[in-house]
């Protein structure tokens, strides 16, 4: 159980600063999920904490202590890798020992967690097998077995769930989430997904070229984000934004001052004709619950739409699309949320 | 105390000298420890070593001028004078060029270069064997018709080394050296030469001889004469077990050397044990070298290993050959003649065996002669070319 | 057969003590193997303990580099020393220093020593055309065989690691054994003569290896014969990383067979020929112990060499040092060839 | 078979065999026996006895003619040439035999069935002239000096007349002490092994026998002597016309008189094996050993003189051995290395392919298992011990294979380091035993070498899986 | 254009069988979808009718001809690779030039088809760049191309998107559609994601084990599965399955005679109190836009439940939920539909 703080946070390589100095804070038993477009810097901060990677500048305080020079292996944490990383040469049961020996615990303790972690994720079947004989799932599982073992005080997970499929992806993303409640430890998570971060995260950072965007629980950077980047990232599909100025007046009135950036989101749009605009249907992708619908405004600018049932509007068929006032978003000249 | 001796081995020498040692090794309680190897190892490595500080006490050697610089005098050690009058005609050979009485190395055998002879083609081609005193050319003659009369590929072999060749080439009156310098192309070498390589041209002499050598290698004629290409084969004494061990289809002797103007010429040769100056048991040394050169023991040597004994007064009193067949003590006295007749009739003979640098030259004639019999360079050429050539591998 | 092994020297004493102290570290480590590793590698375990991993990197390098400086190194840089010096001696200090007369004693058509015409240079300047002869002749040829080889095999031919296995058996034969073999053969009396005379090809048998029309021929071949499975193996491995669905996007395409090869197959194994080409370049200017052991009518760079330092048979006085200096001029060719597949495979990478 | 057919005929996919296969499979048999032939004409060379290899058999099998005696005796008469027909086996062959086998036979006896030149012959065939000329030196108390006299030099020769000793013998002692010394008319009685060949005689149709000492397969004819009359000189008969008998008649004398120590007191095989064996895998485990930890060096870690290292080490690849001998050899002697097998194992201990070989493969570890294990407080040494060896293994079998082959058939490093300590030389040295100054045993190394062909033929059929796809997997590239 | 028959197609890598005997028809023009789980055998199939992989037995018709032996060249069709197998050592350009070079046809001819596909395709920019200098949706965008500029009669996409990231996947396969209304070829198009052949497919082909489960336009397969397997295929998340027998009888009247497995949709699961089933919510999964609802019911049977808006229920509680009965499903022993 442990709490983490950064302060300040820089990290160059060379000469290109990749994380331009951030403060964080999670708090004991916290899930908290780090998001951002690829190349933000996630991965990098992830490592930091770790310590895997050194630190350029600031300090990083696990339980209050700086741990900026405590080697990876002291500071008590575990790390779901991306891949995995499971060491594909030994058996499940040797990988999740393989960490227990380096530190010296003694035989029976060893396999007493083993057995126990075993238990907890159910995978006592295949203990025996290589990572090679075992299913995506199977081996997410093992990934984070090797670090349940260890008994970190903080759980560190890299896109763990980015090389599974569709339907597994989601199937693990609950299970993780039920972990996390039986296990009730402090845990950071990394992902560029944001339906992972919206369903999984206790509190969300939003990352984006190195610096933290916004933080806060997932519905409030839903509800309500700070900003164009948070706005345009949380959510799907994508806000439509629409310039200001090519509002119908009808719309346009409802603005607020200094107001450049319109933006509502495509399950806020009804086919109705308050607050309307107009547009032409491009596409339509049915999906049998959903139906998405892609247009253009008559200036030509994009807006997609979210049915929450079958259609039988056709591409090429024009609509008119309205909205509560209380679904709208606005943004400044500078992006930020008004 | 122990001591090392690297022995190499051709037949059963080495085998004979432990069994030897062992009685001295009885008597003193000293150990001689026997490194019995290949030819190629003393040959390319024993020089090595002793550069290096690494070299065996006591070793077998053939290059025995070349490596004089590291023998140990064993003088202090041994009756000098019983030495020189048991060994006075080798002793030479291991000493430096100039004014050296030391005593070195024990010539525990004495080779002798000459041919031998495919008796049963001579009678199948129904052809008489010259007699004693033949030159070379007469020799040339009868094979030549015993080679057309049978249809052999040739008649003649001989090893490719300047060892083999110097002795005919002495019968054409090849000097060799004037007052301890090589002077080695004059009349008489360049007589043998061009007879010599006129019989590569005639088909005389075999392709899969001199010709099938590269550069400066040695290359054996043996299999030449055991398998029936040939009628003669210029070799020398230490081929005379093989031969009697390994020759089961056809009859063959030793024939005394071919003559010429020059003399009748055969290089004597063979290996000796020597001590080096690095051992750190001198005496035991010293003493063990001279238990093996008494006459009892030179004697078991010789008549155990079908070799001459360089043994002086064994060369007198005769040795017991009765183990060996009547061919190999034919052979053995045959070979004996030959080097009476060379001590005699071309004296450079001596000298060029106990030359320091003989083994440069033993390589460099073939390697031109060779180029001249393929056509590669004219005979002039190849000549001026062994001149310059042995200039520059002697010059310091 | 353990005198030879123990045969006492400081080093085999070291080595023990290292591992005592290893072994007495790793008493809390249990198993043999785990053991053993941590008794070999106490020295990086302890200096991760005091240090941290800084100088982790250079201890691993160690052993390495200490054999490779001490047997690799120091005996080329004792090239150098010869080079500059004469005698006959292998150690400095009965060698005199006589700066560049060994290169003047290949190079130049006046033997400075004596004055009249020099052969060494003739010889030096015949080993270097004929070496080069070789070189040209034998890695295209070699190079085409294992190409056409790789190609057979990567289609789909039964018994493929039959094959395979064949073609790279003569790789796992000495120098030694490959000349033996065919020199059984090829010898004037061998196999060869003896079979074409039967076939009435010829009527004299041949001397293949020395005779001038043929030496090169057998040398190229034998040659091939030993080292062409290993280029083989290793074009085949190129060939195998080109993506099945290249090629059958190629056939979607409509491509011809032949033009699959020109246009698809050739440009993608290019990096690899490329470096299958330099490699073996490098060993073909090398090449030495199987020509030497077949007794070829030609001397090679490294023969030549081999002859004139006086490692077999008669020591001259220059011979050391004429060596030494043929040696380098060898390892500027072949430094000057590596630089060549550096440059090469650079620009290839930028594909 | 079905199945063989339907794949020779089969064409990718499709159902004919096409021009290139055909094309395709002719070449791979036709590299086979460019392979195979020479590899098995060596092993079957080495079962040929000495005698065929002498004469450059080119029998693919071990066969030898029919034989018959051939004899010359020399006496009062002159020569004489006679034929023995029907001698056992073991008369022919008398020259082979071993010294036990010789002295199992009653020889003495043996040739008292015969008489004549016959017997004069035998006689001197079993070397029995000189024992029963002494014999005879003793009994009858003649002078010591007759049994040295065959040997001593011309000019002591002079001193002595055996000829008035002679005289003063009855005939038979005359001609046996005669022949002994030497002496006119006598002269060593030859006798030889002949070919035994037949043919029709064109007149009367019978098959006619004939002794041939040599047949020479480029020339037409062959020159043959009547079996029935020898002394009638000989005849030229056609090639193609004779009949030729031939035996199998494998000789494993090849190989087991030099595994038993009988071929030289000095050739050990079992200490060479033994030694190779040892060579072999120690240096081979040192190798894998040192070559990765560098590789590891060079592959997962940055630091500074990186570059320069891995340079170093590939210009080590342009470097051969051989014309570093001499080098070599003053670093060898100066380590103590020499006359160890460490000497043999230790300066080859680091191969720069090796290096390059086993980084270019680690290139591809996933750096993220390394940290994973930091995580998992793994040392760096228990990272490469634990995680970045077992994961290179592929390219480290290849290696190791490779090492297996080069440490095997090296040459060149024995040769500096054990060549004068015969206790610790490895097969390939032993090998060169066989090659003395004047003489070599060609069977013997024949014989011996396939034995030392043994091994890596093994490893090869047992290992050709992984290396020929292994070198395929690595980074070769 | 044109149109494409299968007739009892098999296909067997030595004895085993892994295609059974299908029956397709693909009509000129149509748009059609192959999807099913991974080794169900669509690639297979796609490669036969490529001409990539012979024919075991059956065959093949193209506008009526049958092609089984005809090469793959010249069955006139276009493959565009999962890998997009383009040549990396070729420019853009070259690679769209090398199969028309192939027939031969003369250089202004090429000139031009390759100008017109860059248009099309808006890849004018990087016609001298190598495959190995693109991004992964370009890439994509160079594969169709090579296809374009062939002017196939029927198109064939090996899971063409799979290899791109989630934008990117659904920018595409709008763009792909796009392409399909533009140039009005036949395409047959494989992937194992539901989402893209709901959305593309003018009439979807689901495989199963190499067999044909059902064939169908999306909404069919999405409102009328004919079996279990196909219920349960189309849709995210997986319709839920009960067994009849653990119905509450209030349900448990509507269903048909012979049916022993009740399916419902999540999205048409309502909180409400008709036609309730009672269950305990296990997590909560909010995106903003939606909420999904895990939870199971009283004997163990896990459910899902898909909520069009935020929601403000926990974990833990218990719900009612319901439905209307146009959106049930009934299944009999068999896995047939009622
Ligand atoms: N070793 C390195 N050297 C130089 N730059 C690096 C290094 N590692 C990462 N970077 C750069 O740092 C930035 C942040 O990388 P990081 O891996 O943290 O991104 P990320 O947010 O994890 O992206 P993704 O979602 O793709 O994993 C990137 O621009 C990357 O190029
Ligand atoms: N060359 C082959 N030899 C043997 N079996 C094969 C071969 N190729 C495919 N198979 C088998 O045929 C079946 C169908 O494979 P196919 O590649 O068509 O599946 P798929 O539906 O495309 O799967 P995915 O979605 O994973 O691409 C699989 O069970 C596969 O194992
Ligand atoms: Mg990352
Ligand atoms: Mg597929």
């Amino acid at each position: 159980m442990a709490n983490l703080k950064l302060r300040d946070i820089k990290k160059s390589y060379g000469k290109t600063e990749v994380i331009h100095g951030l403060d964080l804070e999670v708090l004991d038993g916290e899930f908290c999920v780090l998001v951002g477009p690829s190349g933000c810097g996630k991965s990098t901060l992830l490592r930091m904490i770790a310590g895997l990677e050194a630190i350029t500048e600031g300090s990083i305080l696990i339980n209050d202590e700086r741990v900026n020079d405590v080697s990876a292996a002291k500071r008590g944490l575990a790390m779901v890798f991306q891949s995995y990383a499971l060491y594909p040469h030994m058996t499940v049961r040797q990988n999740l020992a393989f960490g227990l020996e380096n530190l010296k615990l003694d035989k029976d303790d060893i396999e007493q967690r083993i057995n126990k972690a075993a238990n907890q994720l159910r995978m006592e079947d295949y203990l025996k097998r290589r990572p090679g004989q075992l299913s995506g799932g199977q081996r997410q599982r093992v990934a984070i077995g090797r670090a349940i073992v260890r008994e970190p005080s903080i759980y560190l997970f890299d896109e763990p769930l980015s090389n599974l499929d569709a339907e597994l992806r989601v199937a693990t993303r609950v299970e993780l989430k039920a972990l996390h409640a039986r296990l009730g430890n402090t845990m950071i998570y990394v992902t560029h997904d944001q339906v992972e971060a919206m369903t999984m995260a206790d509190k969300i950072v939003v990352m984006h070229d190195g610096i933290i965007e916004q933080t806060g629980s997932p519905l409030d950077l839903y509800n309500k984000p700070a900003n164009l980047f948070v706005a345009g990232f949380i959510g799907s599909p994508k806000m439509n934004f629409l310039d200001c100025s090519s509002l119908p007046e009808e719309i346009k009135k409802l603005s607020p001052k200094g107001a450049t950036t319109f933006g509502i989101r495509p399950e806020h749009l009804r086919i109705q004709d308050e607050n309307t605009l107009s547009l032409q249907v491009k596409t339509v992708e049915q999906l049998g619950s959903d139906s998405y619908l892609y247009g253009e405004t008559i200036d030509k600018q994009e807006i997609s739409i979210k049915l929450n049932s079958q259609t039988t509007i056709k591409g090429g068929e024009s609509v008119k699309v309205g909205f509560s006032q209380s679904d709208t978003h606005w943004f400044n000249e500078k992006g930020a949320s008004l | 105390a122990e001591i090392k001796f690297l022995c190499y081995q051709d037949a059963n020498e080495c085998d004979v000298l432990e069994e030897m040692s062992s009685v001295w090794e009885n008597s003193t309680g000293n150990t001689v420890n026997f490194e019995k190897v290949g030819y190629d190892v003393v040959r390319d490595q024993l020089e090595n070593q002793l550069e290096a500080g690494s070299a065996p006490d006591v070793a077998r050697v053939t290059n025995l001028g070349g490596l004089n610089q590291y023998y140990l005098d064993l003088t202090p050690y041994v009756d000098a004078g019983k030495w020189e009058t048991n060994y006075g005609a080798t002793l030479p050979w291991y000493r430096k060029p100039s004014g050296d009485n030391g005593i070195y190395g024990w010539q525990a055998q004495l080779t002798v270069t000459g041919p031998y002879v495919n008796v049963t083609m001579f009678e199948d081609a129904g052809v008489d064997m010259p007699e004693e005193g033949a030159t070379w050319d007469d020799w040339a003659d009868a094979l030549r018709v015993v080679k057309s009369e049978l249809g052999l590929t040739a008649g003649l072999a001989m090893d490719r080394t300047a060892h083999r060749w110097a002795g005919p080439a002495f019968s054409y009156g090849a000097k060799f050296h004037e007052n301890g310098v090589p002077i080695l192309v004059d009349d008489g070498f360049k007589a043998f030469a061009e007879t010599f390589v006129g019989w590569h041209e005639e088909g005389l002499m075999p392709a899969e001889g001199w010709p099938a050598g590269g550069g400066t290698a040695y290359k054996n004629a043996a299999p030449l004469f055991l398998d029936g290409t040939v009628a003669m084969h210029m070799s020398g004494s230490w081929m005379l077990g093989n031969y009697d061990a390994n020759i089961t289809d056809f009859e063959w002797k030793v024939v005394p050397i071919p003559c010429g103007s020059g003399g009748c010429g055969a290089m004597p040769g063979g290996s000796g044990v020597v001590a080096f100056k690095s051992t750190k048991e001198p005496e035991v040394s010293a003493s063990f070298i001279d238990f093996l050169s008494q006459a009892g023991r030179a004697g078991y040597f010789a008549s155990n290993t079908s070799n001459i004994t360089a043994h002086q007064g064994l060369q007198k009193a005769g040795i017991d050959y009765s183990g060996v067949s009547q061919r190999v003590s034919a052979g053995l006295s045959t070979f004996a003649a030959n080097a009476g007749k060379a001590a005699e009739s071309t004296p450079q003979a001596y000298w060029f065996q106990g030359y320091n640098k003989n083994f440069a030259i033993y390589g460099i004639v073939p390697d031109y002669i060779t180029k001249a019999i393929t056509g590669e360079m004219s005979l002039d050429d190849a000549l001026a070319a062994i001149d310059a050539d042995v200039a520059a591998k002697i010059a310091e | 057969m353990f005198d030879a092994v123990l045969n006492l020297n400081s080093w085999f004493l070291f080595f023990a003590l290292y591992l005592l102290v290893g072994f007495i570290l790793a008493k809390d480590v249990y198993g043999f193997i785990p053991k053993l590793m941590s008794s070999i590698g106490w020295p990086i375990e302890f200096t991760q303990k005091l240090f941290g991993t800084k100088s982790l990197p250079y201890l691993f390098l160690f052993p390495n580099i200490l054999i490779f400086g001490l047997f690799t190194f120091l005996p080329l840089f004792m090239n150098f020393g010869f080079s500059v010096t004469d005698g006959t001696s292998i150690n400095f200090e009965n060698r005199a220093f006589s700066g560049l007369d060994n290169l003047a004693r290949i190079t130049q058509e006046i033997q400075i020593d004596t004055g009249g015409i020099n052969v060494e240079n003739a010889k030096f300047k015949s080993a270097l055309y004929d070496t080069f002869v070789f070189v040209i002749l034998q890695v295209p040829i070699m190079i085409l065989i294992a190409l056409f080889t790789a190609i057979v095999l990567n289609r789909e031919v039964i018994g493929r690691g039959f094959w395979r296995a064949v073609f790279f058996y003569p790789v796992m034969l000495s120098p030694v054994v490959v000349a033996f073999l065919w020199t059984l053969i090829l010898k004037r009396q061998g196999m060869l003569s003896q079979t074409l005379i039967d076939w009435n090809w010829i009527s004299e048998p041949i001397q293949w290896l020395m005779d001038p029309n043929w030496t090169m021929f057998w040398s190229i071949f034998v040659y091939t014969w030993a080292h062409m499975g290993f280029y083989m193996l290793i074009l085949l491995a190129g060939l195998q990383s080109i993506p099945r669905d290249l090629y059958e996007a190629a056939q979607m395409d409509g491509t011809s067979e032949r033009r699959v090869f020109w246009r698809i197959t050739l440009p993608l194994l290019m990096p690899i020929l490329l470096v299958v080409t330099v490699l073996s370049l490098i060993k073909a200017v090398q090449a030495f112990e199987e020509l030497y052991a077949l007794q070829v009518g030609w001397i090679s760079l490294v023969s030549y060499i081999v002859e004139n330092a006086g490692i077999r048979g008669q020591k001259t006085f220059f011979g050391l040092g004429i060596a030494a200096m043929a040696s380098l001029i060898v390892a500027l060719i072949l430094i000057v060839l590596s630089l060549l597949q550096f440059y090469l495979t650079r620009r290839q990478v930028k594909l | 078979m079905t199945d063989v057919i339907k794949f020779f005929t089969r064409r990718q996919g499709k159902k004919k065999a096409s021009l290139t296969d055909w094309i395709s499979y002719g070449f791979l048999f036709l590299g086979f026996l460019i392979i195979f032939l020479p590899v098995l004409w060596l092993v079957m060379n080495s079962v040929k006895s000495q005698f065929l290899l002498q004469k450059y058999d080119t029998n693919f099998l071990p066969m030898d003619y029919e034989r018959i005696a051939r004899a010359t005796t020399y006496g009062p008469d002159g020569k004489d040439i006679l034929i023995m027909k029907d001698l056992e086996p073991w008369v022919m062959f008398w020259k082979n035999l071993s010294d036990d086998e010789r002295a199992e036979k009653d020889v003495v006896n043996y040739i008292k069935n015969f008489s004549g030149n016959e017997y004069y012959a035998l006689r001197s065939h079993f070397g029995l002239v000189s024992v029963m000329a002494k014999d005879l030196i003793l009994s009858q108390n003649l002078p010591d000096w007759l049994i040295k006299y065959p040997s001593m030099f011309p000019s002591a020769k002079k001193e002595y007349d055996p000829q008035a000793i002679v005289d003063s013998l009855v005939d038979e002692d005359a001609r046996l002490l005669s022949e002994y010394l030497g002496l006119k008319p006598y002269k060593p009685n030859g006798f030889t092994a002949q070919i035994l060949v037949s043919m029709m005689d064109p007149q009367t149709g019978e098959l006619v026998e004939y002794s041939v000492s040599r047949i020479n397969p480029t020339k037409d004819t062959v020159n043959a002597r009547l079996v029935s009359n020898p002394k009638g000189g000989i005849t030229k008969l056609p090639q193609n016309e004779i009949i030729i008998n031939k035996n199998l008649k494998p000789s494993w004398i090849n190989y087991t008189d030099p595994l038993t120590k009988k071929a030289l007191k000095s050739f050990d095989a079992v200490r060479c094996l033994n030694n190779s064996v040892f060579v072999t895998i120690v240096a081979t485990l040192i190798t894998l050993l040192i070559n990765s930890m560098a590789a590891f060096a060079l592959s997962k870690y940055r630091f500074n003189g990186q570059v320069i290292f891995f340079v170093i080490i590939l210009a080590t690849l342009m470097v051969p051995a051989s014309v570093l001998i001499v080098g070599i050899f003053k670093m060898v002697t100066m380590t103590g290395l020499s006359g160890s097998l460490w000497g043999v194992i230790i300066p080859g201990a680091a191969t720069p392919t090796g290096v390059f070989m086993l980084r270019q493969y680690m290139l591809t570890i996933p750096d993220e298992l390394l940290e994973a294990a930091r995580m998992d407080a793994a040392s760096e040494w228990t990272i490469y011990w634990r995680i970045i060896f077992p994961l290179a293994l592929p390219a480290i079998a290849v290696l190791g294979i490779l090492s297996i082959i080069w440490r095997w058939n090296d040459l060149i490093l024995p040769m500096i380091a054990v060549s004068t300590t015969k206790a610790a030389y490895t097969i390939q040295l032993c090998l060169l035993d066989f090659n003395g100054e004047y003489l070599a045993r060609e069977h013997y190394a024949l014989a011996m070498t396939v034995v030392s062909l043994v091994p890596t033929t093994l490893v090869f059929v047992f290992l050709q899986k992984y290396i020929t796809t292994g070198i395929a997997s690595t980074g070769m590239k």
